[in-house]
């Protein structure tokens, strides 16, 4: 006798040649998302294991309908017996009666629950799922600001090397200090006749007679085979640049809007999410990124940090010394509300950013002179 | 001012069509709500559902019964969904969207509606959400991307009930941009009817669309 | 009245309009190389400005033909009255007419004197060139056994943040070790899906379901962008070391055999030329890239460092404890004789490298266990 | 064996042509040495120089002197401007050459015979040595690269004398390797006709050199 292995949400079905059912292994109502989420990840539930186990004597195949990789399957007790279709007849009668199926195993009392059922399951497997993807936006937001710190840092020590070797060939480039037009035009060009022929560089005045050594064939290429990888480390970078921006509009628009994208990101790769930031008090907030200074602090009495990674907003860094602390506490306590608003609403509030900007007027406007020494 | 029945579920006032609101008091996506006799209506916006453009536009096949079972890829966030949960208040409309972004927005119309189930998933992996997806009355398919007929179809065979009705909404642009409309528009057709489904009704969306067809198949037997 | 400022190797000349000898202003025979390269530099020579301003008076105009900028003439008396021609008639009189010219300025006492001085003159030239030559040749390769290490180090860097990124999307891929095959697949493929449908990935035994997160559009996007850069400092790493290879085996043919073209580039990247280590005795090169080690040692009396760089080489590596400093003043030994045929002779001698194989093959011999402690 | 004479200064041995020693006792290329009544000869080898091939392969203006000025452009490790050197005795040869690891070689010979000058630079720029060259008979030119007609051009034009004789060797495949050899030599030729020079021959260098032509011209007045 031929018999389907089928399922659904509830769990694992066996009918047989003409569509009974048979047995029916049903997962525990409480572990129902979680043995979704075990299944979406192919693998085999004890479920599954366990319906095949108790059935694989009394048929003479099992047709199996799965989605999973079939060598699941490889290890089990007779499997030569099981055959894959999906979908199968089984299946396909299951999905046409499953208001009735479900009743017979009890899984509901009258097929008229069965909607209410799908609703709430779906609803609470979807929230689960939206839960980690916001966890995976997150963590890819984090990766990115990472990366371009990484990059910037891989680059600049790139670029010493290539200008220390092309200074060879053509000491007069060197007084262009903007990074990316020098490997530019190096990555384009190459030496400094063609340099010179495609660019006017007026920066730097040059006379067609340089000072430098010849340089050209592969002593040429390999540079500026160099100068066009670090060239593309560049444009990479622009490209997580543009890629934070896009991701924090949507994550943190609140956040973003108040001290700009890249140093938000900042923070929430600081602390691993935008969610855990969303807990943090504002006072936190405000020395992230000095923890070290704050250990001292603690432990040698030495005087707290003022402020930590939200130093480099410029209204921080460009604020005359007695004015730094305070309007780093004004700032973090606007980013605290940011985040909240960011997490659990997602509007964007231009308010927001309004009142720390009148914040700001009314500190400066109440502290024009540094506070007379105790 | 008065609602004149169009199809089951549908009414039709002053130029403008309108489902019965299932959720009184609630709007979905912004639309107009009206009260008249009793009822609130909200009126469907033919700008914003490429069903209610369909409608407006002639479209004579109307499967959705008050107790249909549906099955809608590229829920979006639910704006057409919405009317549908009007009209089959007693059935069920799977609502299937990949995008986290959309779904956010859809999850929470399907809290408050009853008969509109949530799949995050992908609709061109049907498998992946056979194990919660009855066989349904009908396949309803607004995704923009190249293969969206090809999709489609693999969704229709694996869910669609031997008399069901498949409602594919075609934008030519998704499929590819370098092509008449015109062509595009023969080319898929060809691929529905070579696959063994025979298309019943075409509806141009112009001009709440650009460039967008509605096609009305079933199972040729 | 017109006249015409021209030049050749002994130096300037002012012929009239009727190309009769005006005057001229030679360069001192003991500087005469030196002075081709101040020309050929682009700068103007002090005898350049003295004939032109001791004639500049007796003429109406002077036609300058001149291979410098135009802008070097514009400071000097009289630049009004100059024109600049090149070539010009007096410059194509003169190269007609050298040795006539020549004998007239004294420089020379017969016409036929002219190819003998050409001769010496242009031999001496070009040697002074071709050692510059291969001092920028020295210096490109210098340059390129640096940028390997810190390409090295940079892509290390990037590598691992890639990978912690893309963990999320394949967690599984982490097992291939090899970052140029990981980056490729990356680069390449993105996504695990296509990832796992282009290559058979034997070495992780996947099944289709992966426990990572869904990675698609801008988010894969980066991703891919990011390790195609990274790719492209791998490929640059690998014509590096081709050109290091192919500049050893011109520069070094014998010092490459014998220890490999990557350690040999390095000791002369460390000393800065291959002339200067070949000025080294054998004791300095045995422990150059261990100067702290020797520093510390002459400072406290801790025990002499007995190999530096050259540790790198295999046989010192894998020598068993006690025959690391014998092999390594062994082989220091044989690198300062290779780095002089290098030098003098050029040519590549197979010798040198058996000679140190027997060698090692004699200390080996003689020493086969540890030394007592004494 | 016996030495014809066939240029001045070629001698023509047993389908050899070879000219005689300036160095008696010493190669430059590994070239066969021949004592022929007490004189000796270096074998001229065709598949080592252009301008041997050429010679082998008919051609009919020979300019070079015992006493002519020669610019040699492309020297290379100086084989050919050897053999030169050999039959200008006393003239002078200037050989240019841009790669230092050639010029190692060529200074080597240069050294050797006092009337081969050794010129380090590129002779695309013929400024950079007018201060050493004088006007000279020859101009002779073998540079692979795609400019080759044009720095050939130049340098006639700085250095050669009115009634100077110009010879050109073309390699095709450094002009451009997806243009038919044929299409290339015709191309070549027009760009010397159109800035003023007359081609008076022209020797294709096969077999001991595929798609290579010499070009010998002179100033059209």
């Amino acid at each position: 006798m031929k018999c389907y292995l089928t399922s659904c949400f509830v769990g694992f079905i066996i009918l047989d040649e003409d569509f009974n059912l048979m047995d029916y292994e049903l997962f525990p109502k409480r572990d129902l998302i979680k043995r979704q989420i075990e299944v979406s990840s192919g693998n085999l539930t004890r479920e599954e294991e366990a319906i095949l186990k108790r059935n694989v004597k009394n048929c003479d195949s099992i047709i199996i309908e799965t989605n999973l990789n079939i060598s699941n399957y490889n290890n089990l007790k007779g499997a030569s017996k099981f055959k894959f279709e999906t979908p199968s007849d089984g299946g396909k009668f299951l999905r046409s009666n499953m208001g009735l199926i479900l009743k017979e195993t009890g899984f509901i009392d009258s097929e008229d629950d069965l909607n209410q059922v799908l609703h709430s399951v779906s609803l609470e497997l979807t929230n689960y799922k939206l839960k980690e993807a916001s966890k995976a936006r997150d963590m890819f937001l984090i990766q990115a600001i990472n990366a371009i710190d990484e990059i910037d840092e891989a680059t600049g020590k790139l670029i010493e090397r290539i200008r220390e070797w092309h200074v060879l060939n053509f000491p007069e480039l060197d007084k262009i200090k903007n990074n990316e037009k020098y490997v530019k035009l190096i990555a384009e060009y190459g030496d400094r006749n063609t340099i010179i022929e495609n660019e006017l560089l007026d920066e730097i005045k040059i006379s067609i007679q340089s000072t430098g050594t010849e340089m050209e064939g592969p002593d040429l290429e390999v540079l500026q085979g160099f100068a066009g990888s670090v060239k593309s480390l560049q444009d990479t970078k622009k490209s997580l640049t543009d890629y934070v921006d896009q991701k924090m509009s949507e994550i943190a628009p609140n956040l973003s809007n108040l001290i700009g994208s890249s140093l938000g990101a900042k923070l929430i790769a600081h602390i691993g999410g935008i969610e855990k930031l969303a807990l943090l008090p504002s006072s936190t907030i405000q020395i992230m990124g000095a923890e070290k200074a704050l250990f001292r602090h603690k432990k040698t009495g030495e005087r707290p940090p003022k402020h930590g990674l939200i130093y480099q907003h410029p209204e921080i860094r460009s604020a005359r010394w007695w004015l730094k602390g305070k309007i780093a506490r004004a700032l973090a306590a606007k980013i605290s509300i940011a985040v909240r608003k960011d997490v659990y609403s997602g509007e964007l509030d231009p308010v927001l950013k309004e009142n720390f900007e009148k914040k700001l007027e009314s500190i400066k406007k109440e502290h024009p002179f540094p506070p007379r020494p105790s | 001012m008065e609602m004149t029945p169009v199809f089951n579920g549908i009414y039709e006032t002053d130029g403008h069509i309108a489902t019965e609101n299932l959720n009184r008091g609630i709007k979905v996506y912004g639309e107009r709500l009206v009260e008249i006799k009793d009822k609130e209506y909200r009126i469907w916006d033919p700008r914003r559902s490429k069903l209610g453009a369909a409608i407006l536009n002639g479209l004579e096949t109307f499967p959705f019964k008050e107790d249909s079972k549906v099955l809608y890829l590229g829920a979006s966030a639910g704006t057409t969904p919405s009317h549908i949960s009007d009209i089959s208040k007693n059935g069920l409309i799977y609502c299937v969207e990949f995008s986290p972004r959309m779904m956010r927005d859809l999850a929470e119309v399907c809290n408050q509606r009853q008969n509109m189930i949530p799949i995050l998933e992908d609709a061109t992996k049907p498998k992946n959400y056979m194990n919660i997806v009855q066989k349904v009355d009908i396949v309803y398919s607004d995704v923009a991307q190249p293969k969206q007929s090809e999709l489609f179809m693999d969704n229709m065979r694996l869910f669609l009930k031997g008399d069901g009705i498949g409602i594919l909404m075609i934008k030519a642009r998704s499929i590819d941009v370098t092509k008449s409309p015109k062509k595009i528009f023969k080319e898929e057709e060809s691929k529905l009817k070579t696959a063994g489904f025979r298309v019943i009704e075409k509806i141009n969306l112009e001009p709440y669309e650009k460039d967008h067809m509605a096609f009305v198949c079933e199972l040729n037997f």
